[in-house]
């Protein structure tokens, strides 16, 4: 039923028989952000958005790596005086927390906001504002932690933070309250960008575009952003009942009153396991794309991906006790997690296969996004290799919380998810920016961080097996580890370097690099149908897909749908799997009221660590900025 | 490489790493399964390495992807092509969950014969403190019971129970010559059952965070004949030595006065503190402050006088000690051997 | 890249209901995230029970007549959920409005049960682990209860104002539709409080 | 304009935050190795038999110690370990008079408690001079200071992971120091 008022105005006009230029003046007017430090502030542009989270999440990473140097500094030498225990505890859970909640898994649902909905074709992500709340929350929580960092109540509690250790008796003072804390943050804001990733999949796709046309890298955001939906639960509910530990005597956790100690592990893998394939899907994803483009062919076997990702999606939830093979459990309920564990191999060798199945006699350009790639491969399946070992049980309980394992999670991480972040990088860059990274300091970056990954981890592997725990602040001398370790810390070094090029060579070719045009890949998915970078409405027309890599198949003409409203926002719902068009529902405006309510969000969750009673008053705060938020302010966001 | 030859000061020259240089069935077993699975698995990543260079760098070549250049003709894909690569990549699938089930079937054979059940034979209650590791050799005879701390005997060729708590936060015990991990959590016990078949010294250490000093939480496990092994133990239940000369005697009055009877015990004197490790025979063992310092006197009076620039963070405080108390103690816990 | 008009979507309508509206998808999702939050808790409570030598760890079992006036309310409730959902569907404004206002009070009843449901549980959260686990799951329910009556009521006023019409019904079937997550959430929450001690 | 005092409250909240996080965190690893005994001199009473109350001169170290979790946390630990436990029982009382309460025989103030530990009180308490380091007896007055709730609530210990007799110190009411009193558990609490 459409509103009689409003009809037949000037502000029902449709973009039916506009022409190009005036086409884009009307949009650009209303999908544009207001000025201003406030209108940069509510901005809900999926794309501004997006590249505000992709720079954070950097610059996250750029905190966790220096955590990480630090780290290796002191472990050069045996009994090094660089770094007391104090500090080098909260340097590790420092870097441990960050690379996990405050860089990994952000950078990879900041990239599905930005890329998500040029992916699927259409002009904003579902839910906006609570996308642009998401963002804001996080970097609150994240600047939480680094400025409790910095005033010395920064957690040492390692970032899996066992109780009873992190626990009220254990570990005084509000560390490990930050620690909790900085967990709800970052959750709710991951969540929620999973549900806004969810419906702009599933309800916002472009015309045509049925569940067999999806992009391989939006079906891995999809699955991704399902594990998040239920995994991180466990972790919040976790930190939710370690904080009620601490601050209000609860006794979850106190065996002495009917309590567990092990309770928290169970939640915490629970939720643990899953967040490496959180952070290592996106990353196949981001391979199949690069891949795909690279050999000028569609990814052999869409079918079989698909289905690897959903398969670990499901496995990944079977595995958590793998993290526990110590702690005494029944040897039954043992074999069986070794027998899921190592099961999750066949998807990924799957996929493997799929690539390089796909990459089989095409020659293709090692530009630097397809060397990254081929770093990944190289890498990750050592990773995988060592996976398989880490989830038999003899031989977990003797690399468990060694430096064999810190080998092998670097291996998988790095190499299964970094180093297809930094090829995503460089082959999306042109689209967020309009300019080319260049490929000459692009080499150097891959050939640094490819040398330097491999010198610092892979001796890890023997450290481990010689004897060395993970996450001791020193060694004495007469065990031997000092060469290997010497052999680490270089390399490590070297793998900052490439970091500190890739940041120059981000940061110069965002001013002098190459213009990129549209499509500077040929790449056959919808984003590159777009100018680079993309206008606020990302399609001047909502493009109609009939195959799976439409520009390919579409040549230099784009079957496109019109009769939108061109005066305000407005997108085009479709159904859930044939993508029937459905709607022309409204999207809201830009809003401060997000920024405010994030704020409020910060405030209760702050000060409930040192005053409970705030979680009262503090949710009351929150409960008024969100009426301020979803209040109606003008007769159109009614109907839109 | 050069680490695998580094000579390791407790045992002489040893070849491989810890974990591959197994003294005891369980880690040899454990050994020859990551030698396998190194192995296979090695095999198998080589291979793919290979076929990725070999995918990248053989065949046809294609247009380079320019800017705005859509490959029309990328859509039309050779059938054949297309159909060996199903082939190839089924099988490959296949193997893949071939490879899985028998690792798992090792590891799962493995696993049975590590906590196959073995006949009681010695019985230490094992107790994670921070930083130390507190034991107690059980008996049904009262007068057996041995406590001490932070060096465990066992005989060799005899099954060895050991009864895992912890009275603080979760420590994890790991003897990598010797056995895998296990974790010693506040409130529950675990049992983990060792099997030496040949004498050494074996060092272990804590494997699970557990706080400021987790990096100095270190063991010893000193396997030994069972003759010298009852030696020992017999020893060790006696009541702790009369000090022999004047020195000794005024380090035995000045441990008495100062504050370290309020945490240590030494068995036949006044010292009865038991928050800290038994101090009956502390000169009988190797090693000071949970494996961190050779025990000597000299460490011994550098331990006392300054446990801080040892252990930062150690509960053990900071003695204010006159230079003869101190030179006297340590001479007198030295001579408890 | 030439753009080729092929389709005319003008006729679209603007809103739709259920799974047509992406607002229900994201309800949905919401649901599916805190049901899980729910059933983890609900886990670790079975957990804890199955560990522990007797159960409850209290005196006696909590006074089971608030949960179960709570239950009922809860479930009678589902009544006037329904029709204002459908009143919703058929636009009909003073019919959302009075069942909105049942609905809102109904709420407001409800915050008031589960304050007398805490009194009656005869356990501090701080006396031992059972406790805490009541506290935590009666708490965790009673956070969706405020933020399901405060919508509400929130909603309930916008439907007396100008801003009461198109989308708006939409939003009132979409709140319906959260309201019986908060009604099925609770049920086995119910059981495990109030009648697994008794067990 | 709302945002802007929403800032303001949070700038408040960040603020408290800052305000003594340094101290309370702060592990101090290795006390000076040279004499820490401070000499505090302290009254046990306001009463005076001259015009003016009496002197009072304390080192001010007290209050490092009132602000840090760390020292009160080691003091509750060392509470357990030198067995105050065995008369002061968990703070409740016994042969020796209860610490949770208000009342103070020899004063509330932390330097008093130092010096009640160090140099003991008549009919049962024994002086640790020597036997407790000077840095354990400052961090056991201010765990005793916490469990009447005279250190700040967002500092003082947590529960321990153990059977709870009482709520823990860290949720103690504050009840501000009485001086005098009887050796007793005064009836009327």
């Amino acid at each position: 039923m459409t509103d009689v008022a409003i009809r037949a105005s000037e502000k029902d006009l449709r973009d039916t028989d506009l022409a190009a230029e005036d086409l884009h003046d009307r949009l650009s007017r209303a999908w544009g952000a207001k000025s201003g430090l406030i209108g940069w502030l509510s901005d809900v542009d999926h794309k501004a958005v997006g590249r505000r989270y992709i720079f954070t999440a950097f610059v996250f990473l750029a905190l966790a790596g220096s955590a990480a140097a630090l780290m290796r500094l002191q472990l050069a030498r045996p009994e090094s005086q660089l770094i007391g225990p104090d500090l080098y505890n909260q340097l590790f859970t420092m870097h441990g927390t960050t690379m996990m909640f405050l860089f990994a898994v952000p950078v990879m649902q900041a990239f599905a906001v930005y890329l998500a909905p040029l992916m699927v074709g259409t002009r904003n992500i579902a839910f906006p504002r609570l996308t642009l709340f998401s963002y804001y929350v996080y970097v609150l929580g994240g600047l939480m932690i680094w400025v409790a960092f910095l005033m010395n109540i920064g957690p040492d509690v390692g970032w899996f933070a066992y109780t009873p250790l992190s626990g009220p008796q254990f570990s005084p003072g509000k560390r490990s309250d930050i620690w909790a804390q900085m967990i709800t943050f970052t959750e709710v804001s991951s969540l929620a960008v999973a549900v806004s990733v969810i419906v702009t999949v599933f309800k916002q796709r472009a015309p045509g575009m049925t569940l067999d046309r999806i992009p391989l890298l939006v079906w891995a955001m999809l699955v991704t952003s399902f594990l998040i939906m239920f995994a991180m639960p466990a972790v919040m509910l976790a930190s939710t009942m370690l904080i009620l530990d601490r601050l209000v005597g609860t006794h979850f956790f106190n065996y002495a009153e009917g309590g567990d100690t092990l309770l928290w592990q169970h939640l915490f893998w629970f939720f643990g396991h899953p967040e490496v394939y959180i952070i290592f899907l996106p990353g196949t994803g981001f391979v199949s794309q690069i891949v795909g483009t690279f050999s000028r062919r569609p990814v052999f076997g869409y079918l079989p991906l698909v289905l690897a990702l959903v398969a670990t999606g499901f496995l990944s939830f079977g595995l958590w006790v793998h993290h526990m093979f110590a702690t005494g459990l029944p040897q039954l309920g043992a074999s069986f997690f070794t027998a899921s564990s190592m099961l999750i191999a066949v998807p990924s060798g799957l996929q493997i296969f799929c690539w390089i199945a796909t990459l089989w006699g095409s020659r293709p350009v090692l530009a630097t996004p397809m060397l990254f790639v081929l770093g990944f491969l190289f890498i990750f399946v050592l990773g995988g290799m060592t996976g398989v070992m880490v989830a038999s049980v003899p031989i977990d309980l003797q690399v468990h919380d060694t430096y064999f394992v810190v080998a092998h999670f670097h291996y998988v991480l790095i190499g299964g998810a970094v180093f297809p972040l930094l090829g995503a990088v460089y082959y999306w860059f042109p689209k967020i920016t309009g300019r080319l990274m260049s490929e000459r300091l692009g080499k150097w970056n891959f050939w640094t961080a490819f040398i330097g990954f491999n010198v610092a981890f892979f001796g890890m592997h023997i450290l481990g097996l010689m004897g060395m725990p993970r996450r001791v602040y020193t060694y004495q001398p007469d065990l031997g580890w000092g060469p290997l370790n010497m052999v680490s810390t270089a390399g490590a070094l070297l793998l900052a370097a490439s970091f500190g090029l890739f940041f120059i060579n981000a940061l110069v070719s965002m001013r002098s690099g190459a213009p990129a045009g549209n499509n500077p890949w040929g790449a056959g998915t919808l984003e590159w149908a777009t100018p680079s970078p993309p206008p606020v409405y990302n399609f001047a027309r909502y493009p109609i897909v009939r195959h799976r890599e439409p520009l390919w198949a579409e040549g230099d003409e784009l079957p496109v749908a019109h009769g939108l409203m061109v005066s305000q926002r407005e997108l085009l719902i479709t159904t859930l799997t044939e993508a029937r068009p459905d709607l022309r529902e409204g999207t809201p405006d830009g809003s401060i009221w997000p920024f405010i309510a994030a704020l409020a969000v910060a405030v209760a969750f702050i000060c409930s660590i040192f005053w409970a009673i705030a979680a009262v008053w503090g949710s009351a705060l929150v409960g008024l900025t969100l009426i301020g938020w979803f209040w109606p302010k003008s007769v159109t966001e009614d109907v839109t | 490489m050069v680490a695998l030859s580094l000579p390791s000061v407790l045992t002489g020259c040893e070849r491989w790493p810890d974990a591959l240089d197994p003294k005891a069935p369980e880690a040899h077993d454990i050994a020859w399964l990551i030698w396998t699975f190194t192995g296979l698995l090695g095999a198998i990543w080589l291979a793919v390495v290979i076929a990725m260079l070999i995918a990248i760098r053989g065949g046809r070549r294609v247009a380079p992807p320019a800017a705005g250049a859509t490959p029309l003709d990328a859509l039309a894909l050779h059938p054949a092509g297309e159909r060996s690569r199903t082939v190839i990549v089924g099988v490959l699938g296949g193997l893949t969950a071939l490879t899985v089930l028998v690792l798992t079937g090792l590891s799962y054979a493995t696993q049975r014969s590590l906590f196959a059940p073995r006949q009681e034979g010695l019985s230490i209650l094992v107790t994670g403190k921070q930083w130390w590791w507190e034991l107690q050799y059980e008996d049904a005879d009262p007068s057996r019971i041995v406590e001490t701390a932070n060096e465990i005997h066992v005989p060799v060729n005899v099954p060895v129970t050991l009864k895992l708590e912890a009275s603080d936060v979760i420590h994890s015990l790991w003897v990598p010559r010797l056995m895998g991990k296990e974790d010693l959590i506040p409130g529950r016990q675990n049992v983990k059952r060792v099997f030496v078949t040949q004498p050494g010294v074996y060092r272990g250490q804590c494997a699970e965070f557990c706080g400021q000093q987790h990096a100095h939480m270190g063991l010893l496990i000193v396997a030994e004949p069972m003759a010298d092994f009852e030696r020992w133990r017999d020893r060790q239940r006696a009541e702790a030595a009369s000090p022999s000369s004047d020195e000794q005697q005024a380090g035995h009055d000045a441990f008495l006065k100062r504050s370290c009877v309020m945490c240590h015990q030494i068995r036949g004197t006044d010292a009865g503190g038991r928050s800290g490790p038994d101090l009956t025979h502390v000169g009988s063992r190797m090693t000071l402050a949970a494996g961190t310092l050779p025990l000597t006197r000299g460490s011994l009076a550098a331990w006392i006088v300054d446990p801080h620039g040892v252990k930062p963070g150690v509960d053990m405080p900071l003695t204010k000690l006159e230079p003869d108390e101190l030179n006297a103690i340590a001479a007198y816990l030295e001579s408890l051997k | 890249m030439k753009l080729r008009p092929v389709t005319d979507l003008s006729g679209l309508p603007t809103y739709g209901y259920g799974p047509q509206s992406p607002i229900w998808w994201g309800t949905l999702g919401f649901m599916a995230l805190e049901g899980m939050g729910f059933a983890l808790a609900i886990g670790a409570y079975l957990y804890l029970y199955h560990l522990a030598p007797g159960w409850p760890l209290a005196d006696r079992p909590p006074n089971h007549w608030p949960g179960t006036l709570m239950t009922a309310v809860l479930l009678l409730s589902a009544w006037p959920n329904k029709l204002v959902d459908r009143a919703g569907h058929e636009e009909d404004l003073p019919k959302v409005q009075r069942l909105l206002i049942v609905m809102s009070v109904i709420g407001l009843l409800t915050l008031v049960i589960r304050f007398w449901e805490f009194t009656q549980l005869y356990v501090r959260w701080d006396q031992n682990a059972y406790g805490s686990l009541l506290w935590l799951l009666l708490g965790l329910h009673y956070t969706h209860l405020i933020t399901d009556v405060g919508d509400t009521l929130v909603l309930t006023a916008l439907m007396f104002t100008k801003h009461a019409r198109g989308k708006r019904f939409s939003d009132v079937s979409d709140n319906a539709f959260y309201w019986y997550f908060v009604i099925g959430a609770w049920l086995p929450m119910y059981v495990l409080i109030y009648w697994v001690p008794r067990w | 304009m709302c945002s802007g005092s929403l800032k303001a409250l949070m700038a408040a909240c960040a603020m408290g935050a800052l305000l003594g996080a340094c101290q309370r965190e702060e592990r101090d690893q290795r006390p000076s190795p040279v004499a820490s005994e401070t000499r505090e001199q302290v009254a046990l009473t306001t009463n005076s038999a001259g015009p003016s109350p009496p002197e009072i001169r304390v080192s001010g170290k007290g209050a490092k110690y009132e602000a840090s979790a760390y020292d009160q946390s080691q003091g509750k630990k060392y509470y357990a370990w030198f067995n105050c436990n065995g008369c002061h029982s968990n703070g409740g009382g016994g042969s020796g008079p209860p610490l949770m309460d208000d009342r103070w025989i020899y004063g509330g103030s932390i330097e008093n408690i130092v010096q009640t530990i160090r140099e003991g009180r008549p009919n049962g308490m024994p002086s640790f001079r020597g036997k407790i380091p000077d840095e354990q007896i400052w961090q056991i007055a201010a765990y005793v200071r916490s469990m009447s709730g005279n250190t700040s609530s967002d500092s003082a210990p947590q529960r321990n992971d153990s059977m709870h007799p009482h709520p823990s110190e860290s949720r103690t009411p504050p009840s501000p120091p009485v001086n005098g009193g009887t050796v007793a558990p005064s009836p009327s609490r």
